[in-house]
C-alpha cells in the first residue's frame, strides 16, 4: 500500500456524496481564487511573490480532509489552498494578498506568510525546510500536554534537501512525535527537475533512514490523498508513529508568476494537465452517479461569484494605519513595559515608531511616502504606466512576465 | 551560591512553578551539562520535562519555537554560543519574526541559553562573544547577566515572558559566587541596568563578563590615578537601558564601552553611536571602546589572552579620555 | 549595461580566465539565476562549472570552502541574503576561521554572492539587510556594491583575491544601468570608497542602495536648502576605507550615515562609532544615521515603504545637524 | 559483506609482516601519544579541551593505510590519531597541543584544530557536523580536476544527526563525488547514548535514502576496517560512488577529559575494554607468526621514548610572538593590502595589531598578559597552586576531574 506503482488512482472507495461535493468545492475554490490571485497580480494588486498551487489542489483537499479541527496543519509560502481548505474565509485571505488590514495575517505577511490560529492553521513559511522543526515542536507540545493532536507538515520535493529534513524526522521518531511530514512532489524545486536535486528520487524512501516510514499517494487524486493522510495520521496518532508520505503531483503554472517556465517542455505540463485533479473528479463523481452532471458548471459559477465578493471585499479594506508599523513586534508586558521601541526611542530617522505615533495628521513628512504607497497600490491597473518606463518595469519582472504570458 | 548555581535554582523552581516549562538541549540530562547548568534536573523532574537532544541545533531551536507557540515554555540549551551559528535562521527568521509576521496572533515564549567567552584555551571554534549577532535582531530580548543574582532573576523573568528571548550567560562566570536572593519571585526586569560602582569622572559600560573587568579597572583608576569610575552593567541589551548610561554620562562626560566580542559591529559601537547622538554635547572625549581582537580567537594561551579585554586595556583607554586629543 | 548584466559580465570573463573558477548555487544554471544574474552562463560553460544544487545552503557554501581548500575557486551564489542564516556556520565557523586557525597553512578563495533589501513587498523572511551580520566577522571581506561599474571590478576583484568574500548586490539594483568600463581587467579594489558628490556642508555615507538614496537626497538639500552634501559610497565595508570618510568629516563638520539594515549594531552604528573616535573635535553635531526600522519587513506596501530609507528621512536627518542641539 | 552481523572480525587476511608490524606501531604510536597529553593536560601544559581517541585507534589506522598519499583526510576534534597516521611528526602534534611556534597549527588551533597541508590531512574541525561539507568539496575539486585523488571524511555517531549529514550525503551522491564518510561509531555523542540520540541504530544505513550505500566494519579490527575503507575508497575512486562506512567501536576514556563518565556503567568500559584493538592486533600478529612474542613490548619501549622526545619538543618550542597575534587572517594581497587591520587601526584598545608591533621591548604595558601567560603556561605543574584556590579549580574543571583521576 505504501508505494505509488502499488496504488490504483481513481479506484479509492469514494466518501459519501454530500462529502465527494464538498470536496470537489473546495478544489474548485481554490482553484479560482487562485486564478483570480494571479490576476490581481497582474494588476500589481498583490506585490511580491506569488505562488499559486493549481493542480496540486487534490493534495491539499485530500490531506486536510483527513484531518481533525483539533490538527495542526503548517505549510509553506504556497499556501493559500491550505488556508482556505481549512476553513478561513476567502475574504480574509485575498485582503492579506492585497496587504490590507483585514487579511488574516493584517497585511504583514503577504501570499508567503498565511496564518489562522483559530483553525489551527500554524502558518505559511518564507524560508524552505524551515517549518519541519516548527512542525515537530507541534507535535511535541501536543504529546506533552496529553492531547490527542496530531500535526501535519506540508513542504515540497525541494525542501526535503534541507538539513532540517533529516535532524527533524530523526527527532520526530526518536521521540515518538504524532506528525506527519507530507512532501508534496511537483516534480520541481523552481526550476530544478526532480532528479537534478535528489539522488534518490523515491522521496518517501528519504526517512527510513531515520525511523520514519514512507508512503506514496496519487496527489492528483483527491480520494487516494485522502486515504493515505489519513492512515498516516492514524499511525502517528494512536501509534506515535512519524510518517513520511511523498504526494506525487505537479504545478500546472510557474513556480511564482515571475517564472518563464524554460526548464520544461509544454508538452509536459500538458499530459500533467490531462490529469487535472478538478475535472478527474467531477468525471468520476458523475460517472458513479454521486452528482449530476452540469452540478460541477453550477459550483463553479458560485465559486467565481465568491470570488468576486472576495475581491470586492479585499478591496474595500483598508491599508494598515502607518501608526501600526511598530504593533506586535514585542508582545508587552513586564519584560517589554513602556513599549517596545523603549530600545532604541532615542536614536534619529525612519525607524522610530514614537515619531510617527505622534504626527499632526498635517505634518504628514516622513509619511509622504505612505501616502505614495497606497495611492500606487490602490490603483486598478498600473501595467500601462508601466511599459512606459522600461528600467521600472524590468525590476517588476515578475509582474510584468505574468502580463506578457495572460 | 555560583552563578551557574543560581541558574540551576531559576530552573528549577520554574520548573515547579509552571507545568508548562520544559528543558531541551544536548547533555542537558544525564550527562547533567556540559557546564552543570542543569545538573541534577533530570532526576528531579524525569525524561517528559529535561530532554536531551541529538546534536542537531537548528532543529531543537525550530522545536522550541513551534513548542512555544502551541503551549508550552521551552527553554533550549545550546552548549555555547558558537554553536547557535547552526540556528540562526531559526532563531532570526522564526523565533523573531513569527509574532511580528502573522498580525500578533501567536506568540512565541521561547528561552534559548547559551554561554561564551574566551580564557579558556577553547580557540577559533569555541570562544566567541556574540552578543552583538542577536542585538541587531527586532522581535529578540537579549540578556547578558554577570552576577548570579541577575543570572537567576533574569533567567526566571525570561521564563516567565512571553517573547523570544537570547539569554546569553558566560563560562568563566560559571564558577563565580554571589548573594542570590532566596525568593522563588525574584525576578530582575530587562531593560533596567545596575550600577555597580559610582563615580563622578568617567563612565565605564561593561557587557557579561567585562562588567567584572570594568568594576577591576575601576579600582585601579582609583587606587592609582585618581580616577572615580562609575560602572554600568547594562544587564539586558534588548531592551536596553539607556537612561541610566545617558545620565551617568551626563554626569561623568566620559565613558568607555568594554566587551568581548569582536569589535566591529559590536555592542559597543552601537552603545558608542547611541551615546554620542544622545548626549553629544555632553561628552568631553570620544566615547571609547575596548573590545575583542579582530580575529578568530587562537589557542595559544599568551596569545589568547592578549585578544581580549583585561584590566590594563580598560585603565589604558579610560585614561586615554583625559589626555588631549 | 545594467546592473545585473556587468555581474555577469565579471563572471563570464573570469569564467574564461581561470579555469578553476566554477559558480554553484539555486536555479542558477537552467533556470538562469533567479534574479537572471547567471544568464546565459550554463549554456555556454557548460554543467561542470556552472552547477545547480539543491536547497542545501550550509552545505553548498561549506563545499565551496572545501573546493577553495583544494584548488578551485568558488563562487557560490545563496538566492537572497535571507537565507544565508542557514549557512553562517560554514561561513563564519569555517570560511571565515579556516587560514587564521591552521596557522595560515591554506587559503579559502571563495565569493558568496547575494542580493539583499526591501521595496519589493517580499515581506518578513524575504527583505532583509544583513550586511551587518558579516561585517561583524573578521577574516572574511565584504562587499556592497552600488553602481554597474563597481559590481564588475569588485567582482572581479572579489574572485581574484585569496581571502573569502562576502559579496552582498541588491535586488532594486539589478535593473539599474550604469557605464562600465569595457576592459577585462576592470577591477576595483577593496578599502576604496568612492565620492559620488562633492559637497563642504555635510557627508552623507550611503550603504548599498542607500548610496542611490543619499545622492537623491544630497540633490534636494542642494535645490531647497542650500546645503551642498559630500556623498561616500565605501562600496566595501572590510577593508573599510575609512580616511576618505574621515577626510570628508574633517572638511563638512557633519556627518549622516544611510543604510537599509536595523539599526541595533548596524553598520551605521560601527561607522558612528569609529567617526566619533577619530574626528571627534571635528564635529559640530553627532553623527545622524537613518536605517532601516528596527522590525522584519512587513508585506503591506505602504508599511513596507515608511520602513526603510528614502530621501525626505535623509533630507531631514541631514538638516537636524545644522539644528540646534 | 556490508553488514557487521555478516562479517568475522579477526578473520581479515592480515597483510605482510612488516605492514602489519606498522600497522600496530602505529596504533601504540597513538596510544601512547594520547596517554602522554593526558597527563601533560593534567599539568597544564596542554589546555582547553582534550579529546582523546584510546580504544578508537583501529579506526584511525585501518582507514588511514587504506588511503593512497594523495587522498584527502578530514576529521574532527578528537583527530590526534589521525594527523599521526598520516605521518605528521609527534613533535609538532605535541607542540601544537602545548600552543607553541612549532604546532603543527603554529599554536593557533590547539587539540581540536590539527591540520598538514603537505600530507592532506585537511583538518580537525570542532564544529560537530561541519566537516562534511568541505570533504564533499574536496571531493568536487579533485573530481573537476580530473585527478583519482578520494577524500575520507570522518566523524562521529553524534555528528550523523546534524543537518550537513542528509544535505551532504544526497550532494556526493547526486554529483558522483569520490568521498567514504567513515562515521566512527563509539556508541556516544558526548554523554548521550546512540539509542537515545538516533532513532535508527544502524548508522550504515543512514545513507541510503540519498543515494550513499553504506557498509559496517569493526572498528576494534585494524583488519576489518582496512578492507571495508579500502573497499568503499575503490567504489568512491573507481565507480564515483560515495559509500558511509560505519566502524563500531568504543572510546576507552571520557569524552573529553572533564567528563565524569556517568552515563554508562564500568562493566560496559571493561567489557570493551577486552576487545582493545591493540592487544587483540598483537596477540593474532604473534598466533599467526607475524611477529615475536616479546616485539610488541620493544615497539612500545620505544614509542615511550618517542613520545617523551616530542614532549621535550614542545617544551623547548617558544609561544608564538605576540606580534604574530594578527598574522594571516588575511591573505595579503590587492584587497588586504596594506595590512589586514586597515580595516580598523583606528579605532581604540587591545584590537590594534600595528601598535602592539610598534611596542618598544621595554615598553611591555600591553602585554602584560602575555608576559604572564607565559610564564603561568610554562609552569611544569600548577596542580597544587590550583588546590589553594578553589573557585579558579572549578573553573578549570576540567584539569581538576583529571587530576582526581589520575
Ligand atoms: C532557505 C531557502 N532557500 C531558497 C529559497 C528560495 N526558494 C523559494 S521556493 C524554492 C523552491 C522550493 O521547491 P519545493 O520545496 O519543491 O517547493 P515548491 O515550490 O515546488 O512547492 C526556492 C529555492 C527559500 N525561500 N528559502
Ligand atoms: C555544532 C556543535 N554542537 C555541539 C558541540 C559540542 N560537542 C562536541 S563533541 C560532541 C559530541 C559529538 O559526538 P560524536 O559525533 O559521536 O563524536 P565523538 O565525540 O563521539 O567522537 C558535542 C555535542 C560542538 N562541538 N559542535
Ligand atoms: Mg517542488
Ligand atoms: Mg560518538
Amino acid at each position: 500500500m505504501a508505494e505509488l506503482e502499488e496504488r490504483k488512482p481513481g479506484t479509492g472507495a469514494l466518501p459519501a456524496p454530500e462529502v465527494a461535493r464538498e470536496w470537489l468545492e473546495t478544489m474548485t475554490l481554490i482553484r479560482r481564487f487562485e486564478e483570480r490571485a494571479g490576476e490581481m497580480y497582474a494588476k500589481a494588486k498583490v506585490g511580491g511573490f506569488l505562488h499559486l498551487a493549481i493542480g496540486e489542489e487534490a493534495t491539499i483537499v485530500g490531506a486536510v480532509r483527513a484531518m481533525r479541527d483539533e490538527d495542526y496543519l503548517i505549510s509553506t509560502y504556497r499556501s493559500h489552498g491550505h488556508c482556505l481548505a481549512r476553513g478561513t474565509s476567502p475574504d480574509n485571505v485575498m485582503a492579506e494578498l492585497f496587504g490590507r488590514k483585514d487579511g488574516v495575517s493584517k497585511g504583514r505577511g503577504g501570499s508567503m506568510h498565511m496564518f489562522d490560529l483559530e483553525r489551527r492553521f500554524m502558518g505559511g513559511y518564507g524560508i524552505v525546510g524551515g517549518n519541519l522543526p516548527l512542525a515537530a515542536g507541534m507535535g511535541l507540545a501536543s504529546d506533552y500536554l496529553g492531547t490527542d493532536d496530531a500535526t501535519l507538515c506540508v513542504f515540497g520535493d525541494g525542501a526535503s534537501n534541507q538539513g532540517t529534513f533529516g535532524e527533524t524526522l530523526n527527532l520526530a521518531a526518536l521521540w515518538s512525535l504524532p506528525v506527519v511530514f507530507m512532501v508534496t512532489n511537483n516534480q520541481f524545486g523552481m526550476g530544478t527537475a526532480l532528479e537534478r536535486h535528489s539522488a534518490v528520487t523515491a522521496l518517501h524512501r528519504r526517512g527510513e533512514g531515520f525511523g520514519v516510514p514512507g508512503m506514496q499517494c496519487d496527489g492528483m487524486d483527491v480520494v487516494d490523498t485522502y486515504e493515505v493522510i489519513s492512515e498516516a495520521l492514524k499511525r502517528a496518532r494512536e501509534d506515535r508513529q512519524p510518517v513520511l508520505v511523498e504526494a506525487i503531483t505537479y504545478r500546472f503554472r510557474g513556480h511564482s508568476m515571475a517564472d518563464p517556465e524554460e526548464y520544461r517542455t509544454k508538452e509536459q505540463v500538458a499530459e500533467w494537465r490531462e490529469r487535472d485533479p478538478l475535472m478527474t473528479f467531477a468525471q468520476r463523481l458523475i460517472d458513479e452517479g454521486a452528482i449530476e452532471a452540469g452540478e460541477p458548471e453550477r459550483f463553479d459559477e458560485a465559486t467565481v461569484s465568491r470570488v468576486d465578493e472576495a475581491v470586492a471585499f479585499a478591496d474595500r479594506s483598508p491599508f494598515p494605519e502607518p501608526e501600526s508599523l511598530y504593533d506586535d513586534i514585542y508582545v508587552l508586558g513586564d519584560q517589554v513595559g513602556r513599549a517596545w521601541y523603549s530600545v532604541d526611542e532615542r536614536s534619529a530617522g525612519v525607524h522610530r515608531g514614537e515619531e510617527e505615533r505622534g504626527l499632526d495628521a498635517k505634518d504628514r513628512g516622513p509619511l509622504a511616502e505612505y501616502d505614495k504607497a497606497v495611492e500606487q497600490a490602490g490603483r486598478e491597473d498600473i501595467g500601462l504606466d508601466k511599459a512606459t518606463d522600461a528600467a521600472q518595469a524590468e525590476q517588476d519582472g515578475a509582474q510584468q512576465a505574468e502580463q506578457a504570458k495572460e | 551560591m555560583r552563578y551557574r548555581e543560581a541558574l540551576n535554582a531559576a530552573l528549577r523552581e520554574e520548573l515547579q512553578r509552571d507545568e508548562t516549562v520544559l528543558l531541551m538541549g544536548e547533555d542537558i540530562g544525564v550527562f547533567n551539562g556540559a557546564f552543570k547548568v542543569t545538573n541534577g534536573l533530570l532526576e528531579e523532574f524525569g525524561e517528559k520535562r529535561v530532554r536531551d537532544t541529538p546534536i542537531s541545533e537548528n532543529t531543537i531551536v525550530g522545536m522550541g519555537v513551534g513548542a512555544a507557540m502551541t503551549g508550552l515554555r521551552p527553554v533550549v540549551e545550546l552548549m555555547t554560543i558558537n554553536f547557535s551559528l547552526l540556528a540562526t535562521d531559526q532563531i532570526i527568521n522564526h523565533a523573531a519574526a513569527i509574532h511580528y509576521m502573522f498580525g500578533g496572533q501567536v506568540r512565541v515564549p521561547l528561552v534559548v541559553r547559551m554561554p561564551q567567552g574566551a580564557g579558556h584555551q577553547l580557540g577559533p571554534t569555541h570562544s566567541h562573544s556574540w552578543e552583538a549577532l542577536f542585538v541587531h535582531v527586532p522581535g529578540l530580548l537579549v540578556a547578558v547577566p554577570t552576577t548570579a543574582a541577575d543570572a537567576k532573576g533574569l533567567l526566571k523573568a525570561a521564563i516567565r515572558d512571553d517573547n523570544p528571548v537570547i539569554f546569553i550567560e558566560h563560562e568563566y562566570l560559571y564558577g563565580q559566587k554571589g548573594e542570590v536572593p532566596d525568593d522563588e519571585d525574584h525576578i530582575v526586569n530587562f531593560g533596567e541596568a545596575a550600577i555597580r560602582r559610582e563615580g563622578d569622572d568617567v563612565t565605564i559600560v561593561g557587557i557579561s563578563r567585562q562588567a567584572i573587568t570594568a568594576a577591576k579597572a575601576a579600582d585601579v583608576l582609583s587606587q592609582e590615578h585618581e580616577v572615580e569610575a562609575e560602572v554600568i552593567d547594562p544587564r539586558t541589551l534588548r531592551p536596553l537601558d539607556l537612561d541610566t548610561i545617558l545620565e551617568s554620562v551626563r554626569k561623568t562626560n566620559r565613558c568607555v564601552i568594554v566587551e568581548e566580542g569582536w569589535p566591529h559591529g559590536g555592542v559597543g559601537a552601537n552603545l558608542a553611536a547611541l551615546i554620542q547622538e544622545q548626549a553629544f554635547d555632553d561628552l568631553d572625549a570620544p566615547v571609547g571602546r575596548v573590545t575583542g581582537a579582530d580575529l578568530p580567537m587562537p589557542y595559544s594561551k599568551p596569545l589568547e589572552q592578549i585578544a581580549y579585554p583585561h584590566e590594563p586595556q580598560v585603565v589604558e583607554a579610560v585614561l586615554s579620555t583625559f589626555r588631549d586629543l
